[in-house]
């Protein structure tokens, strides 16, 4: 049973405010909140286990290492995986990073490496730059006048040249689930890998990497109510030893000599040099048994309703044009006429609502929604109705006046 | 003008956020311009400026930004328009002190005025400068 | 004051027992306690200001990215430099992977690295790789019998070929003290760039890099008693601008089309690509603030205190050999006649002590001393005479019997 | 042997650990070595293994490790040797069972029952396992 009250209790900054008003937050996109056992978790370990992992030397190292060992089991099993094809980062950007810069060895000039205009900079920065360095080519999928992926063409858009298809799972601007079945089924009888950029995906619907068959996907725990400074790149094994490590360094080294030869440990570790975020890795298994506990088809279920509410009470607001409409997701762009999307993410601000103004990092999106800054509301499992209700009211009596009269 | 009068000085923001004043690009080579990227702010605007000996013979800008940037902007456009550099310099140097709330004189500020209570908002602080900052940076190198 | 009573109170871990014992920690190398300050920061932004930073299009997240940019204040500070200097990354292994690969364009056939053989995994390895990339050669540093930086033919060993000198500046495994000023005046001279890996100086020593004149600093919040996950890469502006950003992604562009064109920010912004560990962060400027507060002079002056006493009071024991008589911090490296490092530790472990045994992440180590396996004991500001006296107890009486009677 | 006598137990590791067996290097090319470097502790050791129609007919091994890992490695090394695979699979499957705590056949383990209370020291059972890891690995790829 979803129980809302009993959700939203375990998130003590919900009892918070903002410029006087109850915070109601609506960046989930952005990042989430933290529940109480993720917290206490935190507070554990830097308070009674805050040693280095990775030696068992003495009993609070084993200690802590098997906690953090015991993390990777966990993320495996959330997304059906096994434990070895678990790498912790530091976020889904390094995520994608390790990824383009790993198989940057296998790009040849000519390759084509196929994205989206949807994507987030973060999984195309980093492919721009390989591409440049290789002579490959950045092509994007074909979108319908709404911004989702033409699947009619989609034999002549995964052609030969493609190497690499890399694309955003969950847009964090259009909210739309991509297509990964459909695409990554053709992609593999011709050979090619797929990525997925899961920072929308993983947190918000309940995944199964064996049947969606993905060579890759990526994501942050901090989107999904772990501490910021982890992420996870999951790969399949066979991928994942195809990688080049990046980041060198300790822990990732088997044996090196002064002759500058080295051997690097087997996957996952050659790709965790150093220290880790560990008290952040051992709080994401919280956060998931948290998640998990609610059910994530149910936290789906409760976002798409909440976004389906939203758009139902907007819907005859003749000032206030949404990019969106059917959205797959809680994720909701929309502006207000004559009011820059800045200017009314500040005004809702005073009124303790918290969205987001911008291009989410997406900085393509214009070429699909022709404007380049929009507002985004987006919701999760411990927002409720009546939240939605107060954003609503303040949409309604917005206007451009308001929003200056802050500021004289 | 009547630094207690917020009708009026609402309405000089939003008429300069409607009506903004020299958006426009400017393709004269003698125009320096200036990209205006702020990374707090969404706002990206471009500043042109032309100084011939030592005047400030145009100032227009382009681009996207808030109401905030836009009219803070678009009045700097009028306010300095055939000043001389040394000019322009004292009436930035004024306004920079108004919004970090600090003394200044509002005689040489004119509309500018409209942003005198801009400091009480932290967060929108460099986007009332976001044009002025890029004048500074165009007088500064021209002092070099 | 040094009061240690009152610094040990705020380490809440202290009244943890380890094998049913009062935990005695000596791996301050690996990682440090964290006190009351830097836990209750993580927990107030957990509980309370869980928001991502770098847009103020809210009030919390204005005030979170704030608190963010303020520790980059408070870190300059603390090693007197610009707050445009200070990058944020996930720890000193990423730092310094930044600092080779982003000075990779700069190097050319046929130049030289100089390092030594006392240097970490974390600084050898992508300077190993770069190397190999650009068909460098790495050379190190001659060392005197006991393991220092061999001055004599210092002009020597910086010739002209050398284009970077990267090196340790406290060795984790032998508590040296490198002679930077003097390497970085010569370098100079010749143009060469040095980097220094400070994982084990900035948490120790009170450190000017202006006075030092260092080009690159890097080091871990972690080994300084914040949290996990934080690390920071000081760089002179002139050479953070020379510097390639490796991690592509969200909030280091400023613009990029379709084309694949890409503008990055300025640095620092430029190199911190995606959300970072923001709460780990901001306990790092909490760590800060404890530390300066003892003193690092004082934090210094115990540590060598502890050490002394340790070295004098094992003088006398046959079966114990020291490698590092004349180190000059709170590490001491040592083994035990016929007793395997690691059976050791182990053995102290079951007496609630934490030492850690290895290799210590300085695989050419044995170059130095001779042997690859050593146990290490680290002091750090909370330690006590109390807890040297029983690490010296238990010392006396170990034999290879005990060692194995835990385990029948 | 008796599984109640601490001395005699410690006696058995620590020969095997002072003066371990069969720690030498194998030159013979058809000798099958692995490297074992287990990630949680220090040990690095190599084993060679040379098995001729289906028979182990030398087992020795090099490197740096702990107590544990010399002795348990050592001890096997007399074990095995001269046994059929199948027969050495049994010993190490039986060994396995005693080192996770579970009801074992103490028969064929001979003195390697000096390792049956490892078990209750988590963090070295790793090292109980090093060579014969080693070992199952090598049987594994004589079976494929
Ligand atoms: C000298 C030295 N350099 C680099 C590192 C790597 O630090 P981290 O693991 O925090 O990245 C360490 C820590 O073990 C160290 O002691
Ligand atoms: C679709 C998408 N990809 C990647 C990222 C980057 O995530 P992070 O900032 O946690 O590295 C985000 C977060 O903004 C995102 O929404």
């Amino acid at each position: 049973m979803f129980d809302l009250d009993r959700i939203r209790e375990n998130f003590p900054i919900l009892k918070t405010k903002m410029s006087g008003q109850p915070l109601i937050y609506f960046d989930n996109a952005a990042t989430t909140l933290k529940p109480l056992n993720v917290i206490r978790e935190v507070e554990r370990i830097l308070s009674t286990q805050s040693v280095n992992i990775h030696r068992g030397d003495y009993q609070l190292s084993y200690d802590i290492s098997n906690q953090y060992e015991e993390v990777r089991k966990s993320v495996a099993k959330f997304i059906n995986a096994q434990s070895d094809e678990i790498v912790f980062t530091s976020g889904a950007t390094e995520s994608l990073n390790y990824v383009a810069y790993g198989l940057e060895h296998l790009i040849e000039e000519g390759d084509v490496i196929l994205t989206t205009h949807t994507d987030h900079a973060s999984n195309l920065l980093p492919w721009f730059e390989v591409a440049k360095r290789k002579n490959a080519t950045i092509e994007y999928f074909e979108l319908t006048p709404e911004g989702r992926i033409d699947l009619t063409n989609l034999n002549q858009q995964i052609h030969n040249k493609v190497k690499v298809i890399t694309l955003v799972h969950v847009s964090n601007v259009l909210g739309y689930v991509n297509p990964v079945e459909e695409i990554i089924e053709l992609a593999h009888q011709k050979d090619i890998c797929v990525v997925l950029d899961g920072a929308q995906s993983v947190a918000h619907l309940s995944i199964d990497v064996k049947k969606i068959d993905v060579d890759f996907l990526a994501w942050s725990g901090h989107k999904m109510c772990s501490p910021t400074g982890v992420g996870v790149l999951y790969g399949k094994k066979t991928w994942l030893d195809k990688l080049r490590s990046i980041k060198l360094g300790g822990g990732a080294n088997a044996v090196f000599d002064e002759n500058g030869n080295y051997e690097l440990k087997s996957s996952p570790s050659r790709f965790e040099a150093g220290t880790p975020a560990i008290e952040s890795t051992i709080a994401l298994k919280a956060a998931i048994e948290f998640l998990s506990g609610v059910g994530m088809d149910q936290i789906h279920a409760h976002e798409t309703m909440l976004k389906d509410y939203f758009l139902s009470k907007i819907q005859h607001f003749n000032h206030i044009k949404v990019y969106n409409l059917s959205t797959d997701t809680g994720i909701v762009i929309f502006n207000i006429d004559g009011i820059f999307a800045q200017d009314a993410a500040a005004y809702l601000s005073s009124k303790g609502i918290a969205v987001r103004a911008g291009n989410h990092c997406a900085k393509l999106i214009h070429h699909v929604i022709g404007v380049t800054e929009t507002l985004r509301a987006s919701f999760y499992l411990y927002n409720t109705i009546r939240e939605v209700d107060v954003l609503v009211e303040v949409l309604k009596e917005i206007t451009l006046e308001k929003c200056v009269d802050l500021y004289i | 003008m009547d630094l207690q009068d917020p009708q009026l000085m609402r309405s000089i923001i939003m008429d300069h956020y409607q009506y903004p004043r020299n958006r426009r690009e400017c393709h004269d080579h003698n125009c320096k311009s200036v990209h205006m990227n702020s990374e707090s702010c969404i706002d990206d605007i471009m500043v042109f400026v032309k100084v011939d000996q030592g005047v400030i013979k145009d100032f227009c800008f382009t681009g996207q930004a808030c109401t905030i940037s836009t009219a803070s902007t678009s009045i700097l456009s009028e306010l300095v328009k055939n000043k001389t550099l040394a000019e322009a310099k004292v009436i930035v140097d004024e306004y920079r002190k108004m919004v970090n709330l600090e003394l200044f004189d509002s005689e040489s500020l004119q509309e500018a005025v409209a942003f005198s209570n801009i400091g009480k908002q932290a967060n929108r602080i460099k986007c009332a400068l976001i044009g002025w900052d890029a004048l500074s940076q165009i007088i500064a190198e021209s002092e070099e």
